[in-house]
């Protein structure tokens, strides 16, 4: 009858605490807004559903080898593994796994050599998280499917509308300052590689914000995502509010002179002086900005259409489904549930609140000094969220004025806050991650 | 302690969107700079893309009028999407 | 001259045993089932081919690096080899082999940088193996592509049927018996985790039976394989016969009642009930469901269709071509040819014997004494092997009565039975695996 | 120790039977009390499916005739088919 | 203000050398060939691009994490890595990757294992470099949809055609003999592995020229791939006058009979004949001709349609484009920028246009021997550049006579081709590189 | 040294240039073979291809044709009809 007790005692409910039944309720809630209420689902469902299968208690799937191995191994093996991580104690699993993320990359392989040979293995979000998100390699791949999205045609049109998409990162920095003032008056606990990441919310870019924090802050990537791709789905909310509080029926009603036509060599260049410019000027961002230069390059050269779609069809559809569920492997109760989640979630918002009244602000003062009319509607575009922020410019337009179209205008600020997102990246990687 | 973490996020703040406008600025120069210099040296002759052996785009206006093309593209695919979303329900 | 001696020294004339022959021989003969016959080609192309390109003599594409230097380094390598591996002689290639593998992860590394330097890599067909199979990844993601693909909608309108798909398991662990009591008599030779694995064959499930050998039985994974998928094809052959002997002409002649419609919102909802089930009550399936539910929801949702499409399409297709080559990285002489192997394949024709008996008596059982009627023919959908094992039943239904379409009734037990044998899977990885 | 090994194949098959069972006599179960629930307290407006951002598949039935679609389909990939192998050249 | 001081030293245009400028300016120009003059764009788009990134001064990108602490680290950390690595100097970054590259397997793992604890990571190329070509899976998977993209019908009809694809390799060994030659006599400096992988340039065939050279010589791996693929979208320049100059107009007017039908069952046991005749004659080759008939077989087959549209769809396009930017990896200035280069250029194009003169040749011979008529100008399709060699045949024979088609009959050499120089590929690993 | 290296040359010239030829001669041979064994003891009854499961190629020369063509186009004109009168409902 033993194996009786050893199915019971490996069943979830058996072995089920209070957080992990709490993060399996987050991840029905993240699933039931992505798929009934439309919040960004091609990211929260995997999210969701990685969130949910890294909190079934008892299997592991979210774990290195040597975090399975503290939570079951017999004491033989544990007292080894102490020994090999140079700790005392071998009762106490969190002890363990700090002296482990605090181990060289030598004394964490011998611990890994230790508990394969007894039979511990990699959790299986552990494997998809360490391939496509510790690599680097699934942002990076994402961001060269959206820059195979990406037409710049609108920004080159009318490329003053950069400075919005510019001025929309305030909220980025904003927040870092926030940051590190909650850690100061001891509300929070953060450092300023943890600030910047959380920054990077502020952003409204899925990719960007998980690169940010995979390199600078990876205990906060699950929040950090959940919040980011959140908020983007959040945008016709937290937005207009914001819009109409700063700008005045006339300014909401001014109509913008058409676009002019861009050639198709203008389109081909571009990416290529874009990516000069990283090269020249800020070789941090050359990983993100220059995966994004290739995407459209791909796109925009004509020549290469099979590269193109595969790029922005079955390569970011497989990348996005590992992304999501490795994102989800960071939503386990241990490292999730905690004050500092409550403080990012309240930091997130408040960098796209302040990125979307920098971008409106910015946008007033050019239409005050500027020759041809500017829309301030169109600031709030900069913080990115493509396209959700440019369709809500054009919708808070269209309530001032019905004969206001100012989607394509909004697509200018909308691509450079990409852009600009992935400029701040690279700074505070340069700056704080060196 | 404290003090020095919040002067590094001032710091951060003020390099890191100086930096942003920057470099946007730059980018706002090169991009004018570029259509200016495309413009006036390279008129536009809607690209023949390619001498010969390219197998690229076919030139404009030589294959059916491509608003019709355009047209046929989008039904099709949109022909085969309903397909595809039937098949998997 | 010498160049001439080398080449032909390093053809494959002049290496080949009988062993490999034979191999190749068998390769072809998958070849030809699969091609000519329609056996699974899916599968079967690949895995034929993989067979006969891990038996090329000389070209080592199913060996890591250390079996590549057993076979052809010079003495000096040899003995240091055999030095790290603690053993003495280094006459025979078998006893590093075995050396070899019974070595730890720490002895393992330090004899493939010992060999990598001499110049030694791992074979073609060993890098996808290790990636695709041994990491676990591959069978996980053909699960969820199977899941992007499984219409529940029978199941949740008759899940009565549910009992059908879990008799059918008999087969399986009948099978284990079998397989322990052949050893226990001397005639083969099994542990009690060979013997789960053979037994899985009897789930009828292809991904499901890689996914529990590669982890309970590595050497016995291409002969499992090359079991299950086999008599996956033949289930038009066996299953007939057993369904008639067990069935009298008036119970085949049943006409079952229409099945129920069943609400999108009944579609979405399920993949999550069962995942939460599987989370509280048995962490060691979650894996291969929570694949199963993960892809199941992507296609029910309907937000995401972007991903169902690449879970089904490119990507189960991408990682379809490098499983079957990496099953047949497992059909190398050294470890097929062995009298075990007649053993697996006798024990998984029984499988599907008694996983198909099982079915339809449970299903006379349920007729007998349920209040609607039920054609006992389709409790041998049961077993799996999806859909093949559904138009089986519908088939003979046919045969006694024309106007009997089984056919969704028989998808029902048909689901059931991958649920089933990937719950068997959890149950035999958690007591046996362990 | 083979006596042992028998041992350890019966008690596999019962406890393996056994959960089996148990786990989809547990799973009717949900399916039955989801399916009242959802019908009971959720009635089937059929689907407005996601409040407005969501880009649903077309609602069921009001498309045309399944076997006209077949053949529809089955021409157009036909066409693209050769379409790509055209390009390819 | 030391941020802006380290903003500034990070930035590109301090850190840029002259040799990095260069680089940005060829992979612009290689740019420039792929998209406005169609030069082979699905490869040379990427390269192009690859090469762009890898030069990009202070990123690091093409750099493994050792290689990146060379120029970067502090004294402390680079006197230990130069302790691990077994030399004195610490000053010159040139000397500890020298020290690096001769290292073993065992000391590289220690110095990776140093660095990677002080923050240094591999770069973003250099992670798909490694994954792609140094594991020889991309060449092999790309090789696998060339099979599934040709239609060997043409070489079925008229098999004596292989004896021209036979012939044009005499272009990749008498290379071989001319790169030795300049290094006998001071000019360059290529060991023999190194005028093997030169030589393959003349095989005209992209991925084999990968696998090869990134066996047998990885250093010159982006001046072979960059010299292949420009070559091959050159051959309608190269090869005329060659073919106009080595025939009478008479010749080039033969007309020739047309070719039989080839069933499909032939066409299924070919890549089956090949493979058979590969394993028991030139295991060495089986890699490459191994994947190349599994992917023909697939196509042919005709019961794997899902996995064959895999093949030659979204695997081989995803595929191209890592394989792409992983050959711009070896652009890097420190290695490209080499006199070896130029003598890779001139013997490249040396290697092509003795191909060409070679199967030219031939053909005149077999048409003077031969029974039926034989046009001389379908000789040149031997060296593959598959279809573009045999497209050049059919335009110089449609010059001399308006009603000849040469292009199914040159098909058949060109397909020889590629067979033919694999099979070249197979012998010189197995001479040089064993 | 020199020598031995433009002795490896000539080595590899020629061994590699033989075993080219003599490989691809044997498989003239073998293709030869294959063609007339397949031809002589397995006439072509223009492939059932594989007894029944086997969801193979349509059978080689029926479809390419113009007439088929024509009928192509024409269905897919009646799609895009389809698809805009679906469109103005
Ligand atoms: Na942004
Ligand atoms: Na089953
Ligand atoms: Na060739």
């Amino acid at each position: 009858m033993g194996n009786f007790l050893n199915l019971w005692r490996d069943s979830g409910i058996a072995q089920m605490d209070m957080g992990q039944g709490i993060m399996i309720l987050i991840g029905l809630l993240l699933l039931y807004l992505a798929i009934r209420k439309g919040f960004e689902p091609l990211l929260l469902v995997p999210i969701g559903f990685g969130g949910i299968l890294a909190n079934i208690p008892g299997a592991g799937l979210a774990y290195s080898a040597v975090e399975n191995a503290a939570y079951g191994a017999d004491p033989a093996l544990l007292g080894e593994l102490a020994r090999i991580l140079g700790i005392e104690s071998t009762e106490n699993a969190k002890a363990l796994f700090a002296a482990y993320a605090a181990s060289g990359a030598q004394v964490k392989m011998l611990a890994s050599q230790l508990v394969n040979d007894a039979g511990f293995h990699d959790g299986m979000l552990y494997i998809f998280y360490s391939v496509s998100i510790a690599s680097g390699v699934a942002p990076l791949v994402i961001f060269m499917g959206v820059g195979a999205m990406t037409d710049f045609g609108p920004l080159l049109a009318n490329p003053k509308t950069l400075f919005l998409g510019a001025a929309a990162q305030f909220g980025i920095f904003a927040t870092v300052l926030g940051a590190v003032y909650l850690t100061s008056i001891g509300i929070m606990d953060f450092s300023i590689a943890d600030a910047a990441a959380i920054g990077i919310i502020g952003g409204a870019d899925g990719p960007t914000a998980i690169y940010v924090s995979s390199i600078l802050a990876p205990d906060l990537l699950g929040a950090i995502a959940v919040a980011a791709y959140s908020y983007m789905a959040l945008v016709p909310m937290i937005q207009p509010p914001i819009m109409r509080a700063l700008t005045t029926e006339a300014e909401r009603k001014i109509e913008m002179v058409q676009l002019r036509p861009v050639t198709t060599r203008e389109k081909i260049v571009f990416p290529m002086v874009l990516l000069l410019l990283v090269a020249f000027l800020l070789p941090s961002a050359a990983p993100l900005l220059g995966m994004f230069c290739f995407g459209n390059l791909l796109k925009e050269s004509g020549v290469v259409d099979r590269l193109s779609d595969a790029a922005q069809g079955s390569l970011i559809n497989i990348v996005t489904i590992f992304l999501g569920l490795s994102v989800g492997s960071k939503l386990v109760a241990a490292k999730f549930l905690d004050t500092n989640t409550l403080g990012i979630l309240g930091l997130g918002i408040i960098a796209f609140a302040i990125g979307t009244a920098s971008g409106v602000l910015l946008a007033k003062l050019m239409n005050k000094f500027g020759s041809t009319p500017l829309n301030p509607l169109i600031g709030s575009a900069g913080v990115s969220a493509v396209p959700m922020a440019a369709r809500v410019s054009n919708k808070v337009g269209l309530e001032a004025n019905p004969h206001n179209f100012l989607l394509m205008h909004a697509m200018g600020p909308n691509v450079a806050g990409v852009i600009g997102s992935a400029v701040a990246a690279g700074v505070m990687i340069s700056l704080v991650g060196g | 302690m404290q003090g020095t973490l919040m002067d590094q996020g001032l710091e951060l703040m003020l390099f890191g969107m100086g930096t942003v406008l920057a470099f946007l600025s730059v980018l706002v120069l090169s991009i004018t700079l570029m259509s200016w210099i495309l413009a006036r040296y390279f008129p536009v002759v809607e690209m023949p893309q390619g001498s010969g052996a390219s197998p690229g785009r076919p030139p404009v206006g030589v294959l059916e009028s491509p608003a019709e093309d355009a047209r046929l593209i989008a039904v099709i695919s949109a022909a085969i999407h309903r397909h595809r979303s039937k098949k998997s329900q």
